[in-house]
């Protein structure tokens, strides 16, 4: 069994030279590609009864310099992280199918194995047993979403491409000292619930020490201010922004800033260096100034990486905040975001193969024309507002709750301001799909169903998950699994302490 | 005291020679120039080793006929005279290379000149 | 950048002079009997050469066998120096048709009476140069002398007469017998590899001598190997420099 | 066997001078003799190494004199190490230069092939030897048949090679001063018996100037900025087959000199501290100003040698600091990058003899014309870059993880922002190899290089990765032994 990580991140390795093999037999090669995604959602989930027991599946540590092993482990953590990018690849490799053929594309191979590499790294992130692991795989999702950001090939792709890599790498960089740092102070440098870095300098040091983590995450997170590339890289198809903004990328670096902030200072060290206040005051920054853009933008794809940026500081302000509930909320977060956000990009890219349209403004009357893209869309929109009964809800509920908790409650000020701002930039689209005067002729003209089936799907799913948060996957167990392991609750602590 | 002040004076004149191989190298712009001033360098580097080599009131290193057990005390050191025949060789050698490629230069540019060649070579 | 350059050149020269001049007071006195040159390694070389090596000149007694192995590395520095004006000025001449010797020897001064004079001294001179091989080791001489000398007869025929009459080597020949010089140097080291001593440990060589006088067999065999190849490089060298070139 | 470290030597010694003879019957046996000597080289080389990690030092006394009146060679598991690196680079090479010289006429052929054997030859002999003015000659014999082999690329390489001899000749003088200072200080020139003597005459200021003028010497030749002139116009113009094996060991020869002179002769402490500490701050700058000059070039080749000045800066920057951390990193980037260097030289003359073109912006579309030598060169970029898992990465965590333990910010700074400007220069290629449409015309040959020719390049690519991932076993077995204790 203790294979099991290992196996799950070769899987799409081997798929990927697999696709390569068969680069020119497209049927066999998307086959590959669906049996390992499925085949990687299996071994994940199998893994799944472990960690739900409290306990943890870990492979055998390949030491590689001395006190740097490639070691994984599936913790609760982990598994919420796993079990999300595993499940999303299995839809969005459905998804890239219909997407690409009907659009044409070229480079479909090359697009096919990166995107496996990418998800065998995603899931090597959230395995990292320590930060060397966690560093390496980071660094070959960087390289591996490379491909992806330019498959267009033009120059406004390259042009994205190039800031990409500009952010990703020089992030990396300040991420490779940052852990070169930690290991030097203390050797092994392997993740532990609560943190391995008290204690072991001054106070200097360490805050030196969490900004370059925060640098080197921030980058892939998307932190303002180093988001600048997420909506440049918004020219590349749309199952990739998919990739980048639910399955792998964005969600890698706020999965790694969690990883840090809990599992390698701990959030009471966080607090007594007086850095968790900096770190929310930025998120909450972030959740406000990303809504206050995403209104601004007529670009569809543009308008959802904006709503990315403050979404995901949801997960940042959670883990800053560092109380019980906020860490639930910020976990969960990782994997209701990702399904509700894959629902509204896959809706983007299924309007776009139909009809080509990016801007909102021209996507007037289409809702009728596609109502279960329209209505899925509608769904995670609303999910994403934070309704009652979404995954959202659940999510921002926890955050609330945990702001309470840690005495901010500014921050349940911004999180309500946050979801009007949704409301404000989704519910124009909404408006404008159903109800926005169109001139052609009505008619019903849905996307393939290789489309349209993947997005009802998350769609479903994000509501389900609002009203049973524990169904199937468990991501809610899972959550609070992970957050109890880095917060002791509060009650337990009294009793601890009691004499 | 005088044969330390002699001493300093044999190092310096090695020294100097050194340093005019040296600045003819840096300084000069003809290649044979360049090149003859290397010869010089090595020179200096030779002479450095023979002055080590030297001792007082000491014959060049043959036995002499009918010495049946040779005193150190009596002979020059032979190790530096050794070292330094190798060192003229290699000085030969590196001096033949460079006149070929200078010969090589001079059919295909015309001029040894350092500056008209980075002119032709542009 | 090339006139920066040139503009601080001087400043590595006058760097390199003060550390030279200043380093000049601490060496050890000159002529000094008593430094540590004269007194660590080198006393052995002049108490036991004799005894050991059977060479009554030490330089070659060092030259030739305790230091053979640096001694070797010259000697194929000297081929490889040949070589590499081979390589450089390509001067390969074609089978079909070859520079005429008035094309291939501009130099040559076409003189009775120096012609006259170096006949008379030529043969004088290649003997003076196997005088100085064999006696390197007793008297100041040995291989690369020897090689020098022998060169330069041979040169000077080149000068007074073109290369036609005397000793008509192309470069790939005398290449060649450069490389039997080297060839003969590390033989000998090899024969004592196959007689389980070390390589260019004469004392293993299979010859009816014993202690210091089989040392100076072997080294008489290397010294030999160096004259042939200094030799052939030397004429190489000259030939290829005035020589034209294939291209 | 116990003629083993002698054969690291004699072996392509003996061969380059039969050559002339072999070139006689045709340049095939011309090759053929140097595959031999390289092959033979190797395989000494490896027997060598297996026997002086178990534990024994191998001390060969050439001639049968004990040291120090008598030449020493020395096997220990880093001149091993060394002297396998060398020579299997020499093997790759050896291999490529074939399709090279199918071209040439036979004597030709034969005089190269002579000369890479004497090159492999002088390099091996630096590596393996034991003494101070013995490595000087075998110096010499590697520097003239560089010499010899870089300039035959043509007109400009004629004038680029003459410039690198007068400089490697200044270089050669400087060091064999500097042993002339330390032998008129301790009399021998034995390294082990030197390294014995010295601390009696440590504190003397003639030891700081022999280190100071040794120091300099090899750090010409190891090409560290700002003693880097010869090399960017020598790398540019030489030829296909010998700058692949040039890069890749040269310099690194030089560099191991230099830290076996400063390790083993000065034994730790004993040495003085004021010349590396300089060494450290010049190969700071080196690092940084190798990686702004390599962005600035449109040659490939030129970007590449320009690389390679940034990339001795680390490994001289790893002797300067002079942890074991940072030795262990020094060391391991003189494999990486050998490796890596040869890689990417090879591939990038490979295009150049395919189809005569060596700018960035001709190497448009390549990566579907050659889509394994790309693969290849994206490989080892990638390691140069420094991204995990290859193994530039981990040479480079090396020395990070010195310079912070030493507290020398400013050095990790400089790694950090020279592979940054890596990412930069690399990337510029990359993108026009894999994104950019091709415009090479269409008549040439394009297909994929011949197979003597991509067989070296992808074994070292393959290299890469592993050196990567084996990393762990490649330290502890074969570098830390290589430790001064």
């Amino acid at each position: 069994m203790s294979g099991g990580p290992l196996a799950a991140v070769l899987v799409s390795l081997v798929a990927a030279v697999a696709i390569f093999v068969f680069r020119n037999h497209p049927n066999l090669r998307e086959a590959v590609t669906l049996a390992a995604a499925v085949i990687k959602f299996a071994i994940v989930f199998s893994l799944l009864p472990t960690v739900l027991d409290g306990g943890v599946v870990e492979s055998q540590p390949l030491e590689l310099v001395p006190g740097w092993a490639l070691h994984l482990r599936a913790d609760a953590f982990g598994m919420v992280f796993a079990l999300l990018a595993s499940s999303l690849w299995i839809l969005t490799s459905v998804y890239s199918i219909g997407y690409m053929r009907s659009g044409g594309y070229t480079h479909q191979t090359g697009y096919y194995a990166s995107f496996a590499i990418c998800v065998s790294s995603a899931i090597g992130i959230a395995f990292a047993a320590n930060l060397a692991t966690f560093f390496i795989f980071y660094e070959i999702l960087t390289i591996a979403t490379y491909p992806l950001v330019i498959h267009r090939r033009n120059e406004e792709a390259i042009a994205g491409g190039r800031k990409y890599l500009a952010y990703t790498l020089i992030a990396g960089q300040a991420l490779l000292v940052a852990v070169v740092w930690s290991a030097s102070l203390a050797p092994g440098a392997t993740f532990q619930p609560g943190g391995f870095l008290s204690g072991s300098a001054s106070s200097g040091t360490l805050q030196a020490l969490f900004v370059l983590f925060i640098i080197g995450i921030g980058a892939k997170a998307a932190i303002m201010p180093l988001h600048g590339w997420l909506p440049a890289a918004m020219v590349a198809p749309t199952p990739v922004s998919a990739l980048l903004h639910a399955v792998a990328v964005v969600k890698a670096g706020v999965f790694g800033c969690v990883r840090i902030v809990g599992f390698v200072f701990g959030v009471d060290l966080i607090r007594e260096l007086g850095l968790a206040n900096i770190l929310a005051f930025a998120a909450g920054t972030t959740i406000l100034i990303a809504s206050i853009r995403a209104l601004g933008e007529d670009h569809l794809k543009r308008r959802l990486a904006y709503s990315t940026v403050s979404q995901l500081s949801y997960i940042v302000l959670g883990a800053a905040l560092g109380s019980l509930h906020a860490l639930v909320g910020a976990i969960f977060h990782i994997a209701a975001h990702g399904f509700m956000k894959i629902t509204l990009f896959f809706c983007a890219g299924s309007i776009y193969t139909k009809t080509h349209k990016e801007y909102i403004a021209d996507l007037r009357g289409l809702g009728r024309e596609m109502p279960v893209t329209f209505g899925a869309f509608t769904l995670g929109a609303l999910g994403l507002a934070g309704m009652p009964l979404f995954a959202g809800f659940i999510s921002k509920w926890n955050l609330g709750l945990g702001a309470l908790e840690a005495d901010h409650t500014i921050y349940v000020g911004v999180l309500v301001l946050s979801g009007l701002l949704n409301f404000a930039y989704f519910f124009p689209i909404v408006y404008t799909g159903f109800f926005g005067k169109s001139d052609a002729p009505f008619r019903f003209k849905e996307a393939s169903v290789l489309l349209w089936l993947p997005l009802a799907v998350t769609a479903v799913i994000s509501i389900l998950l609002g009203i049973f948060p524990d169904i199937g996957l468990h991501f809610y167990e899972l959550a609070w699994q992970a957050a109890e392991s880095l917060v002791a609750p509060a009650p337990l602590m009294l009793a601890g302490g009691g004499e | 005291m005088e044969a330390e002040t002699l001493s300093v004076v044999n190092y310096w004149l090695a020294a100097s020679l050194f340093l005019i191989g040296l600045y003819g190298i840096l300084a000069r712009p003809h290649l044979v120039r360049k090149l003859m001033a290397m010869n010089i360098l090595q020179v200096a580097v030779i002479v450095f080793f023979i002055i080590l080599g030297y001792k007082s009131d000491a014959t060049p290193p043959i036995v002499r006929q009918g010495d049946e057990t040779p005193i150190a005390r009596n002979y020059i050191n032979p190790l530096p005279h050794t070292l330094m025949l190798t060192a003229i060789v290699v000085s030969v050698s590196t001096t033949g290379v460079a006149l070929a490629l200078l010969i090589r230069i001079h059919r295909r540019f015309g001029t040894l000149d350092e500056s008209e060649l980075i002119e032709k070579l542009k | 950048m090339q006139q920066l350059l040139q503009r601080i050149a001087w400043l590595p020269f006058v760097a390199a002079a003060a550390i030279l001049f200043y380093a000049a007071r601490d060496l050890p006195t000159m002529a000094d009997p008593n430094a540590p040159a004269s007194t660590h390694v080198s006393p052995r070389y002049i108490e036991s050469a004799l005894e050991e090596t059977g060479a009554s000149n030490m330089v070659t007694a060092v030259l030739a066998d305790y230091r053979a192995y640096d001694t070797l590395g010259e000697t194929v520095v000297i081929l490889t120096a040949g070589l590499a004006c081979l390589l450089v000025l390509g001067a390969f001449t074609p089978a079909r048709s070859g520079p005429t010797e008035k094309e291939a020897m501009p130099y040559e001064f076409g003189s009775d009476i120096v012609d006259a004079t170096s006949r008379l001294l030529i043969p004088f001179i290649i003997l003076f140069a196997l005088y100085v091989v064999v006696h390197g080791h007793t008297s100041p001489g040995g291989g690369f002398q020897g090689g020098a000398i022998c060169a330069a007869a041979i040169i000077l025929v080149r000068l007074v007469r073109g290369r036609a009459p005397g000793l008509k080597l192309l470069p790939t020949y005398t290449v060649a017998i450069g490389s039997i010089g080297v060839l003969v140097y590390t033989g000998t080291g090899l024969v004592s590899l196959f007689f389980e001593k070390n390589f260019l440990d004469y004392s293993g060589l299979p010859l009816p001598f014993h202690g210091g006088h089989l040392r100076e067999m072997g080294s008489l065999s290397v010294e030999t190997g160096v004259f042939i190849t200094v030799t052939a490089v030397m004429v190489l060298i000259f030939d290829v420099l005035t020589m034209g070139s294939e291209e | 066997m116990e003629h083993t470290p002698i054969l690291i030597v004699l072996v392509p010694l003996t061969s380059a001078l039969l050559i002339p003879f072999l070139a006689m019957g045709g340049g095939r046996f011309a090759r053929a003799g140097l595959l031999f000597a390289t092959a033979g080289s190797l395989l000494s080389s490896i027997l060598a190494l297996r026997a002086s990690l178990e534990g024994e030092v191998l001390s060969y006394h050439v001639g049968g004199w004990p040291p120090p009146w008598g030449i020493e060679i020395v096997i220990d598991p880093l001149s091993g190490v060394m002297a396998t690196l060398v020579s299997f680079l020499a093997v790759l090479a050896a291999f490529y230069s074939g399709p090279y010289l199918s071209g040439w006429t036979a004597r030709r052929t034969g005089t190269f092939c002579s000369l890479f054997a004497l090159l492999v030859t002088g390099l091996q002999g630096i590596v393996v030897t034991g003494d101070l003015f013995n490595l000087y000659v075998f110096l010499e014999i590697s520097s003239i048949s560089a010499y010899a082999l870089l300039s035959s690329g043509g007109s400009k390489s004629v004038v680029a090679v003459f410039r690198y001899l007068l400089i490697g000749t200044v270089a050669a003088s400087f060091y064999l001063i500097g042993v002339g200072y330390l032998y008129a200080m301790t009399g021998t020139l034995n390294m082990a018996d030197m390294a014995a003597r010295l601390p009696e005459t440590s504190d003397s200021p003639v030891i700081v100037v022999a280190v100071s003028f040794i120091v300099i010497g090899l750090a010409i030749k190891a090409a560290l900025f700002p003693l880097h002139g010869w090399l960017p116009d020598t790398y540019t113009y030489a030829p296909g087959p010998v700058i692949g094996f040039v890069a890749a060991v040269m310099t690194k020869v030089s560099a191991y000199a230099l830290y076996r002179i400063l390790f083993y002769v000065f034994v730790a402490g004993t040495g003085p501290r004021e010349p590396l500490l300089l060494l450290g701050w010049a190969s700071v700058i080196a690092v940084v100003a190798g990686s702004l000059m390599a962005l600035a070039q449109k040659d490939v080749q030129r970007m590449l040698a320009y690389s390679s000045i940034g990339q001795m800066g680390y490994i001289m920057l790893g002797i300067a600091i002079g942890t074991p951390l940072a030795l262990t990193g020094a060391l391991l980037h003189v494999v990486n990058h050998a490796v890596m260097k040869g890689c990417l030289f090879m591939v990038v003359n490979g295009v150049q003899w395919r189809l005569g073109v060596f700018r960035v912006r001709d190497f448009a579309g390549m990566g579907r014309r050659l889509p394994l030598t790309m693969a290849a060169f994206t490989v080892a970029a990638l390691s140069m870059i420094g991204l995990p898992p290859t193994a530039g990465f981990f040479s480079k965590y090396y020395l990070a993880l010195a310079a912070l333990e030493s507290g020398y910010i400013p050095f990790l700074a400089a790694l950090i922002l020279s592979s940054l400007l890596g990412a930069v220069y690399f990337f510029r290629v990359l993108e026009k190899v894999y994104l950019s449409p091709e415009n090479v015309e269409k008549t040439r040959d394009t297909s994929e290089l011949p197979l003597p020719m991509l067989a070296p390049i992808l074994t070292l690519a393959v290299l890469v990765l592993l050196l990567g991932v084996f990393n762990q076993t490649v330290v502890t077995e074969l570098i830390q032994p290589g430790l001064p204790s």
